[in-house]
């Protein structure tokens, strides 16, 4: 199996003007900081970023809204960013918010390759508005699209150099879906381990579906515990 | 610090979780139901992030970076706790293995209608996980204070706020009064001690159905 | 959390005639070989199988067939079972083909509460016959639906008495995902560990999704190493 | 043990793994592929029901009865060896990760459509995990032997038995010939050793393009 570990500079380079980017985390856990501050520093524009959540203030993705590199955001919810709906609410960053689950189940879509799926979910809701509607065996369910990216930003708990990777805890949440589902996938890792380091019933995500790892140097305080 | 009558709200609606159930805790007055569950009770605690058997929250020093609960929190691990990924979360919760889900509200409806996520122009952190909650646990309780903070009442006829789920809500907890949605519409089963029946009908904007005799204290 | 530990009699008498059951395992790894001896012993009738296969003639759920209890079979093939393919023939049995990733994800798409899902799987083949077809942003698809069941039967690696659950290599297969479509899940398992004995990032199958779990006190030959 | 010509087509086939591929070896003369690998060569075998990085087949005596290929086979583990379920198996091959399926065919068309699952009334097993395997890998050959076994061309214009998939086909290895699948038709590429290319052509019941300079010989 071959070596997939990448310098960072040289995975993050990939990523162009418009690129569409799905980035792990739920809050804090399983946001890839590292990779964010390299995609803030390389700086390409008009992004348009899948994430459940825009991190808080300060923190992670914000660093790319503040740079001005979003043109939309695609969550389940900004809530913890006062800055994210200010800039929403300004009009410069267009959002399209999807019920967690679904956010996930559409990721996943694209990850199996299939084009959609039928739901009832928020049927009756705003969020439901133009969206297709069809019906199966007498009820009516929405079309909720497959969502796919040109990339992935993922953080692992470990990774072999194939790209087989384990997750921490929590932070495990979006991360398994969105590297199935991006064109190119770039993992930071904050345990590189030899191949067969990871048992093969304790993988998390195959290396098929990985393109690059970063081996993390050291974790910056973005990733520690937030005092509230 | 719970006021009171806040504080015996939540005390009774920890008489909801029972031996077996697996629960969901919503942001707000939900997350506080833990701390008034019966010590020991075997149930399983879901966080929408990705936990099942999520132990109680933990302070600052003691806190894992990689484990908060889906409303931010630093949680712990209890035996048989297991972590998953957010698609299986959500598949435990809309494909009916979540027996109880615990939420707050903005408006409920006298059909059950739930309004919890969005006040146009004013409020529009996007939806979280709410409306899959709200949608598809087996059971759906609410936590809220009677009156909203301009003192209008949150119990309603029909919801103005856009909806979350529609006619999802089994029970509804307040600082004043339980209330269950039936067929036929709310019917007033317990108020707080020290209230009035008609102090309770004069805060809520739905009609109430009142059978004194069976009517309880909290 | 609550203990789920329960004998088979009791877990297997829940079946009765007319149920429709899914059967973990792809050939002998993950068949719950004990669990289809009891549903054998307590003979429900007229019973819907959904498994990957049919295993092989005198194995598993052929015990099912020679019996007399199966109905009908959703498969993604049979090829291993001459005395299924016979009884498919003669009209016996009533037999639907999936594509194997296509079953897969019918399973799963009723675990995670879906109507369905659009696909262009199949779609030019005799599988396609029948199903119906929607267009979405110009293409059209098949609408392939959820898949559900009455009683899932799993054989687990580990379980602990919540039912958490491991499985071992390749007898992972379709296990996970019937765990989360059916209505009542049904375990039997190699080894029991105590709460706890699963660490919570090892967990393969989540306890809620898990209603009984059968402790194995043995393992008949038919768990074995096939000679062939 | 395979025949000369047999084993040249499969050590023929055997070229198109590269170094970095995600490859799935279908049931028959695909699975052999493996034996005539470049040692070391950093590949990573697919299995359907749920592996990657699976490694060499096992006796009887060395096997584990939990891990067994998508044929049957006893099969081992290797570094960097995973295994998952059989949704993410096929997510992988629908999702566009494997790189190369090598599958059997009962008729390949001239157009690349592939009938390799069902002879109705005669060989009905399903169809198993082969319609994605030849609808969605990136790349698809096939390894057949020419002629069926009452010598008819297997390589058709176009296929009588119902498809697997349409246009799916990129080259074919047989045991005469190596035949790419171009927007323009069949395309004679290679031929077995000692063969002519007429004796070719009239074993091919499909159109073949020829350029005699580029012609090489397996």
């Amino acid at each position: 199996m071959i070596n997939k570990r990448t310098s960072i500079e040289e995975a993050i380079a990939k990523i162009g003007d418009g690129a569409v980017v799905m980035v792990g985390g739920f809050g804090v856990p399983g946001t890839p900081f590292t990779l964010i501050e390299e995609l803030v520093r390389q700086n390409p524009r008009r992004l348009t970023i899948i994430k459940n959540d825009a991190n808080e203030a300060g923190m992670g993705v914000d660093h790319l809204l503040r740079n001005g590199q979003v043109e939309r955001l695609v969550v389940s919810h900004i809530g913890l960013n006062p800055h994210a709906i200010q800039l929403k609410n300004e009009g410069r960053i267009e959002v399209e918010f999807c019920p967690q689950g679904i956010l996930a189940e559409r990721i996943r879509a694209a990850g199996a390759g299939l084009a959609g799926f039928l739901t009832d979910i928020a049927m009756e809701t705003l969020l439901a508005e133009g969206k297709p509607r069809v019906e199966l065996d007498g009820e009516e369910y929405l079309v909720e699209r497959a969502l796919e990216a040109d990339f992935a930003l993922i953080h692992a708990h470990a990774a072999d150099p194939f790209g087989n990777l384990t997750y921490a805890a929590s932070a495990r949440n979006f991360s398994p879906l969105m590297a199935m589902a991006a064109d190119t996938v770039i993992v930071e890792a904050e345990n590189m381990v030899a191949l067969g380091g990871i048992a093969p019933e304790a993988v998390h995500t195959p290396g098929p579906f990985v393109d690059h790892v970063v081996e993390l140097q050291e974790l910056s305080e973005a990733y520690g515990v937030v005092r509230r | 610090m719970l006021s009171g009558a806040d504080e015996r709200m939540v005390r009774r609606a920890a008489r909801e979780v029972r031996a077996g159930m697996t629960v969901n805790l919503g942001i707000g007055y939900p997350t506080l139901v833990v701390d008034y569950l019966e010590p020991g009770l075997p149930v399983c605690m879901h966080s929408e992030n990705g936990i099942s058997g999520q132990g109680p929250a933990l302070p600052f020093e003691q806190a894992d970076r990689n484990l908060i609960d889906a409303g931010g929190a630093y949680v712990s691990t209890l035996p048989g706790t297991a972590f998953f990924d957010s698609a299986v979360s959500f598949a435990l919760v809309r494909g009916g293995r979540l027996d109880l889900s615990m939420l707050g509200a903005l408006q409920v409806a006298a059909n059950g209608d739930l309004a919890n996520w969005i006040i146009p122009g004013k409020y529009t952190p996007g939806v979280g996980g709410g409306i899959e909650l709200a949608q598809k646990a087996c059971r759906v309780v609410v936590l809220c204070t009677h009156l909203d903070k301009r003192g209008q009442s949150k119990i309603v006829a029909q919801c103005d706020l856009p909806l979350t789920a529609p006619a999802c809500v089994d029970r509804v907890y307040t600082d004043m009064a339980v209330i269950d949605v039936t067929d036929t519409g709310m019917v007033l089963r317990e108020i707080a001690a020290g209230l009035s029946v008609d102090e309770v009908i004069a805060a809520t904007a739905a009609p109430l159905l009142i059978d004194e005799n069976e009517l309880a204290t909290f």
